[in-house]
């Protein structure tokens, strides 16, 4: 393990201090958690937006607090979801009386720890809304298991959400229009190496030199399925089209694109890998109104990649556009 | 077993957690993120740092501690579950300062229905329950079972995850790839149980 | 090598396509060449501001091509000087009559390129004027040599230059303000692992597990030192103190302070170590104005990461905060 | 030498940069940043493609056009500096169909001179000048050197630039540790050199 770092144990809370100490007007930390909220939180009169998980996703999530997104961030160990206690005190510091949406990724962990936080909320009289993303397309859809994952599609929920509450929407319409997001987002993850959680300090799995893993998650799990390495032309054709297959694009409906790095893949690659999506999406029609290309859903120093596309209305083109003012988008 | 019993217990449990942290978190790689040892000896070392100083006779009060703990310093799929496990098992215990065999096996299930209702998953979705619910069922059964026949059986039930295909918690993400490898949350299971039974067999002898 | 491409040998026509395609709104490609310009070139009556450089630093050149910032990139292949016909087209493209500022990092490549292209576009009776930009401290000064290397602090070069010509300046101010912010910003930077040139298709050499190189260029070329691997806090110490020794802040000065990652380490690390690196300017009294921490001159996929510090007064503060409207910044 | 003669030179200096490109790029990673192999392949390849159909009898219109695809194809510092030295000596015999000895002297010693006002560098600096001023000192205060001592002198300034300090270009950065690897400009050069004194030797014999 090569890391730029001092104390694998340490990793999370100086992050966090080094976030802060970077962004002093857009971020505060409330003091002895790993909750980082907007500098002006709670904002009077607005619904808050929180959201979180383990660490190691960076800029998620905390690159996203701010106006016109998130609240507060809430920060877990890395891959490891934060604790109820944590999400309760990010709850009550960003309420400002019109209620809170918690926007959590669809594993167990988030799932169980911001419920018991918001169980907690709810008992001290304050208002809380949840949505659940599950964007991830790489595994089947079914109530008999889990369901699906929630990746880098998770941040147009907050982008969106964020613009609504911002412009000074309810806690239902937020509610309503995360739930629209995550409705119309679909995204699939191919990686080319596995990466290190720094206190277990090896990493998760091996890789040959030839392979990759498709259906990747963000957590340093397997994907679905390990094959030969493939171009970035036929990752295309998969991605998309498993993409595609959950999205009807009709009446000239556009799309959003999020290319998504997953940590050490560079840019260059991520451009490469867009010219093949663009060309497909538009042989099979579909007009792209936005492309976003970045890291904005890591997996620490893992290296590859995920596409996400999200069906757009009006609406979600309005929302989208708005302007924010953080430091990951 | 009293309230000396339950803390010798914990602090075993911590112990080989310490020793079994790396294989928790190897098993963990294999079909999830490799997290579970780096959780559970986290919050099992916290566990024990604040139960030293813990007085009170009343087992529920100090399963209650236990439990709020693990709620706040585990983390993941494990910490709710094993945090939940434990507050409702303390609530089975509450006041009891001398606690039988039939409390115990009454306050174990009561924690197993709170792993089932935070955590919605059932027997054979490749979780700790495959240890817990078998186990339990068999102890209340046949409550004269001898401690080391239901340390054999604790081993059978965690051995048997391993040709299970997960459908709850992140490696079910991984279908028919999960199998092969023991679940995680079930080789932690199995320490709490094993130890557990190797403390009954000195609290009987 | 394993890479999300298509052709090694054809990466960067297919990234520059990629990047037209995904902010087409922004950028231009000039047809048959590897120079994108900005959507509206050339400005009338601006000063237009051209940078470029090898491929594999991206966002760095085409990212910061837009409003207040480059008129155009030139894109050599991967860590190879553009040619002069390509530098020259792009003057060409962006010239308004005002005048073109070329920005051209101290590479011996780059500046014969450059140059080249200078001669060419000057006896096309374009004004050109010529800036060198030579922040890595890692390197002793001395005009016996080829000189200092640019490196990430180029970026300020571009950003404060770019928003001088947008306010409407002339050549020889734009120059001006382009020198000043060079004499004014130093850099280091330090590797964890070596980086892959597609077309060579291995690493340019090897590092052990627990070594690193200190004094890192951009191009994957060997630093001016091989240690044992560091704590985040020895490299903060070890960057700061060789930055600081040419900078002197006097008088309340404020600085400007860029974290960059040189593609593989991921957000968390840079984190990290931006805790490090204001607890010693802190503690060395110099005040941080503002603080950037991301890729912003990358080194395709090392990992690793540069340190820049850029003195600032009043007029960069102000030129620094004029928005912008790029891909990378 | 005819202008038969000089297409027939680029081209085996072509074949030879094609073999060693990798060898090229080795010593560029050790002390550069690792690309003089593609990049001096990639320009070479285009020259030989172009003066394939290219007739025109005037040795000087032929560099004229090696030059220009060098210095619009290579890139990096090679580029500029090979296309200098070919545009320079492309001058000197401009309008010359047959070339001498003392013509072909005359010329190369032009293009070191374009190398040396584009680099500004020196001998001793490890680069290419290292093994062009050297060899062509020579060979012009002794025009009577054998074609095979010719050939044994460019090897020996090859390896000489191996023990020095690099002054100039990318390898400079590394200060001392530039020591001990050969300058890649310097055998890229040497198969220049290497390769017209073959072909003078063809052409003699
Ligand atoms: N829904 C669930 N019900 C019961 N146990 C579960 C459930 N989800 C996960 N687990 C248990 O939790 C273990 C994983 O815990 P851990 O690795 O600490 O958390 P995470 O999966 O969040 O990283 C699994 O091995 C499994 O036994
Ligand atoms: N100033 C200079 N004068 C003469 N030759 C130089 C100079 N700078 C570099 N070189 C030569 O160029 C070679 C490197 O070429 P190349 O790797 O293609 O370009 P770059 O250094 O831009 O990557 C060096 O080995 C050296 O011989
Ligand atoms: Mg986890
Ligand atoms: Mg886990
Ligand atoms: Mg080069
Ligand atoms: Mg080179």
């Amino acid at each position: 393990m090569k890391k730029v770092i001092n104390d694998p144990n340490g990793v999370v809370s100086e992050m966090l201090e080094g976030m802060v100490l970077a962004y002093p007007e857009k971020l505060r930390q409330l003091e002895g958690t790993t909750v980082l909220v907007r500098k002006d939180a709670p904002v009077t009169g607005k619904v808050a937006i929180v959201s979180g998980g383990g660490s190691g996703h960076e800029p998620s999530h905390a690159g996203y607090v701010g106006r016109g997104m998130l609240d507060a961030a809430v920060a877990g160990e890395v891959f490891t979801s934060p604790t109820p206690d944590q999400v309760y005190e990010a709850i009550k510091a960003v309420d400002s009386g019109a209620g809170v949406l918690l926007i959590i990724k669809n594993y167990t962990g988030d799932v169980m720890n911001f419920e018991m936080a918001a169980e907690m909320a709810e008992a001290e009289g304050i208002k809380v809304a949840k949505v659940i993303v599950n964007d991830d397309v790489a595994v089947e859809n079914s109530t008999y298991t889990t369901g699906r994952r929630g990746i880098a599609g998770t941040v147009f929920v907050h982008k969106i959400a964020g613009a609504k509450a911002e412009k000074g929407a309810s806690l239902e319409e937020v509610e309503a229009v995360a739930n629209k997001v995550i409705t119309r987002v679909k995204s699939m993850g191919i990686a080319l190496s596995p990466c290190t959680v720094p206190a277990v300090r090896k990493p998760g799995f091996e890789m040959a030199d030839d392979e990759m893993e498709i259906g990747m998650g963000i957590h340093g799990e397997p994907g679905t399925e390990r094959t030969k390495m493939k171009t970035s032309r036929e990752i295309a054709e998969l991605l998309v089209e498993k993409v595609l297959a959950e999205l009807e694009f009709t009446n000239g409906e556009e799309a959003a694109v999020l290319i998504n790095g997953l940590g050490a893949t560079p840019l260059m690659e991520l451009y490469i890998f867009n010219k093949d999506v663009a060309e497909l999406l538009k042989q099979k029609g579909v007009k792209v109104y936005k492309t976003f290309i970045g890291e904005y859903m890591t997996s620490i120093e893992m290296a590859g990649l995920s596409l996400s596309i999200l069906k757009l209305d009006e609406e979600l083109i309005n929302l989208l556009d708005m302007p924010v003012d953080v430091v990951g988008w | 077993m009293n309230q000396e019993d339950f803390k010798k217990w914990i602090k075993q449990v911590n112990e080989r957690i310490q020793e079994q942290k790396e294989y928790l978190s190897e098993l963990d790689g294999a079909i999830g993120d490799g997290d579970h040892g780096v959780n559970m000896a986290r919050g099992f070392q916290e566990v024990v740092n604040r139960i030293e100083t813990f007085e009170n006779p009343d087992i529920g009060a100090l399963l209650q501690q236990v439990a709020m703990t693990l709620i706040g310093k585990v983390g993941g799929a494990s910490g709710p579950l094993y945090g939940t496990a434990f507050l409702k098992a303390a609530g089975v215990l509450k006041g009891v300062t001398e606690c039988t065999q039939s409390d115990l096996i009454l306050a174990l299930e009561e924690g197993l229905k709170g792993i089932k209702m935070r955590g919605k998953a059932e027997v054979g979705d490749k979780t700790m329950i495959d240890v817990w619910e078998p186990l339990l069922s068999k102890w209340k059964e046949n409550p004269e079972t001898s401690l080391k026949e239901l340390k054999a059986f604790t081993a059978e039930c965690m051995e048997g995850t391993r040709h299970l295909e997960a459908k709850k918690g992140r490696a079910a993400y991984l279908g028919k790839r999960s199998i092969g490898t023991l679940d995680p949350g079930s080789v932690s299971s199995y320490i709490l149980f094993d130890t557990l039974f190797s403390n009954l067999e000195d609290v009987a002898s």
